[in-house]
């Protein structure tokens, strides 16, 4: 009934030199390695990565860094991957600095049709210039606009041949946030199960949402 | 035009339900859409969303079966099917504006030519609400107006609605029991008919300017 | 460890005339019974209901319009209540109809921090009167503000003693968002439970957001 | 001066224990604020959040007992407490922003006299970014920083931070090995001072304009 489950050659050829991708994770914690493997092994290009943070230069996201594939992150904390501060400075890689709370809030306007949020968090500092400032009841807000992908890669703890997913402990993260905003949604899964083997209210991610199904081969 | 409602119902229904694709996420609106849930043609399978919450609807309850905490958006007991899910409203109402919902279909008490649609009130007579029915037209990828093609004898299915709008320009697609119109940029396209009925009869029953497709076709019910 | 757990008379005490209370539940699916019971007991006067819809007169909060407790209703639809429309059409109720989507939205900006939201949903519509409206990329959206209420009254399925939720099946509805946005939050438990039974994963509402729990006696 | 850092930093996190009440929810920050988890007074439940998404975090893993899906926000491996949970990062901020965090504990580059602090980058040498520390200090109920009173030799609590703000007013208090400082409407106050310190000390390493509370204390440890 349904047919979502891809190969790794099939996953490779959904990457793009230019593309700009999602990935879920919190320091390299839920964070789909093997996807990032095959990016690696296929040295796509001038990539638009949008992540939580820039992970380790040998761990989860922050080794696309490392391998020079990425042209510009859309990030909350570049301090653990000393790549991307070398690679800003340099002058070869963009770096657009978010805050955490607001970078996810962002991605979810996105997948739920919103146009944008307002938020107090960023008032007085850097991050509203360029900004829209609305006060509402005295308060000051900053206008925040909706992040999209074309791909949003998502680490799966469990997840079932429709493609529903639960993600395990904080491996959640920014993964269900990303799979409600990109044209693609690819999920690698940790444990592959048979549909009917989730409960249904533990479902975090509704298969609907998942495009493509990756199980990588237990080694 | 064709008396017995029952049948203009069903026809409606049997029409709308071949429109889907295997794997659809759909929306059915309550009354005459939840109907086209029993019409869908072998072979696919269509993934019916319910806003209160839940992805996977499968059919009412088996009697001795029933679960009080398993309703659709109109409050009547369903089940869940092995693949289905559930989760709360924000995350319901995310799925359906971010255009994650292939189709809804839904009733109206009016529809237009521009593709603009009046269902929750009637002022001065009766004000059910909107529900959700605002964010589901303006969310949802396609949008299919269900509706008799008239009322008591008026047309449904006009040049402009009179009454306060549930959403302007958002319709793509419009079936009766006569007719199916399609909403272009141009105007109302007619480009399905009744084998029973012609396009003077429809003509005559509709209120609002359309071209004749020059692909004109039977409906497949 | 956690005192939560209050008697039908202490929670009949936290009810005051002329208060904002938020009622979870769809059509009476989720909505805590009891707490409901005990405010028509109590016949408390003038109450402000924010509530997805104001379910049938014999149902769910839908009692407390046909006892006439209430002064005014924010909700997406009264279809399903001959009263309410008929008071409201008297004059005697207040009735705010708001689309089903924006009204979880503005619960969820309460809830949530945030100052307000860009939806696409009434544009073109009366929904749009007396709000600003914002053009973000060529696409027009009303600004929709927070809403907050005083009390929230939760329906719970299965209840753990710290105050962690779970709603089965559909009964989830508004009830996770309104325990965020309400000063006080008392949840009904359908099970009540001991620490440790719920697992980590599967809470909804988690414990911080409950100041009270209330579990009927079983008949 | 107390020259010992690890005793200065075990002081701080001593002190900032003592301000919890039972079944608060608290963020700590990394580094310096972690170590406040060790010093809850007995008989005192807190409930720590991580912002990576996990409410009722319990101390490292014992050896063998590790679970790599398990961690704080700083990637550390932690465990659940039997009241725990998890969720994602938009309810993590839902509940960080939503004034549902009681205390927030974080370290700062600098501090100042109006509750402003600065913490994520000195331009031009180290950007580490935000992460979740904007978000926390305007979102919490109450933002402690918790700070060395001086680094080489440096006073940290300024009249005005000279680096790129994190917020604007929103400290409501500073915790050094010194010194424990009110950020008020009308400026700092000095509220309880380390028994081996004295006002003059403290004066002659703070570069801000503070008063001495007429109830002036000696901070308990």
């Amino acid at each position: 009934m349904f047919h979502k489950i891809i190969s790794r050659k099939d996953f490779a050829d959904l990457i793009k030199d230019n593309m700009t991708i999602m990935i879920g994770g919190f320091l390299g914690c839920g964070t789909p390695e093997t996807l990032v493997d095959v990016i690696l092994e296929k040295g796509s290009k001038n990539l638009t990565i949008i992540c939580n943070d820039t992970s380790f230069t040998d761990k989860g996201l922050g080794r696309l860094i490392a391998a020079k594939q990425v042209a510009r992150v859309i990030t909350s904390h570049i301090g653990t991957n000393a790549e991307t501060g070398k690679q800003m400075v340099d002058g070869t890689l963009k770096v657009d600095l978010v805050p955490q709370g607001t970078l996810v809030e962002r991605i979810r306007c996105a997948g739920a049709g919103l146009g944008g949020v307002l938020t107090p968090t960023g008032v007085g500092t850097m991050v509203e210039e360029g900004k829209q400032k609305l006060t509402v009841e005295g308060i000051d807000y900053l206008l925040e606009l909706p992040l999209r992908a074309e791909l949003a890669l998502i680490g799966g703890s469990i997840v079932d041949k429709a493609g529903n997913v639960v993600y395990n402990g904080t491996t959640r993260n920014f993964n269900p946030i990303m799979a409600m905003a990109a044209d693609v949604v690819v999920v690698e899964a940790q444990k592959l199960v048979e549909i009917g083997e989730i409960q249904p209210e533990l479902v975090m991610t509704p298969s609907p949402l998942v495009t493509h199904i990756f199980a990588p081969a237990k080694s | 035009m064709i008396e017995d409602v029952n049948l203009a119902k069903t026809i409606i229904a049997r029409r709308i339900a071949r429109e889907f694709k295997n794997n659809q996420l759909v929306n059915l609106g309550i009354g005459l859409p939840t109907l086209i849930a029993n019409h869908i043609p072998e072979g696919i399978n269509v993934i019916f969303q319910s806003e209160n919450g839940i992805i996977g609807m499968g059919p009412a309850p088996l009697p001795g079966k029933e679960n009080p905490d398993v309703t659709n958006a109109g409050g009547a007991l369903v089940t869940a099917l092995p693949y289905g899910c559930y989760f709360d409203t924000a995350m319901s109402f995310a799925l359906i504006r971010g255009k994650h919902v292939e189709y809804t279909v839904l009733g109206a008490l009016e529809v237009d030519q521009e593709g603009s649609l009046a269902s929750w009130i009637i002022p001065g007579k009766k004000v059910p609400g909107m529900g959700g029915a605002m964010d589901l037209v303006v969310g949802a990828k396609n949008v299919i107006v269900s509706t008799l093609h008239t009322e008591r004898g008026k047309p449904k299915i006009l040049k402009k609605c009179a009454l306060p709008l549930t959403a302007r320009h958002v319709v793509n697609m419009i079936v009766s029991e006569l007719a199916v119109f399609r909403v272009t940029p141009g105007g109302l396209a007619l480009i399905e008919i009744n084998k029973d009925s012609s396009v003077d009869e429809i003509r005559a029953n509709t209120d609002a300017d359309f071209i004749v497709s020059e692909n004109l076709k039977t409906m497949e019910v």
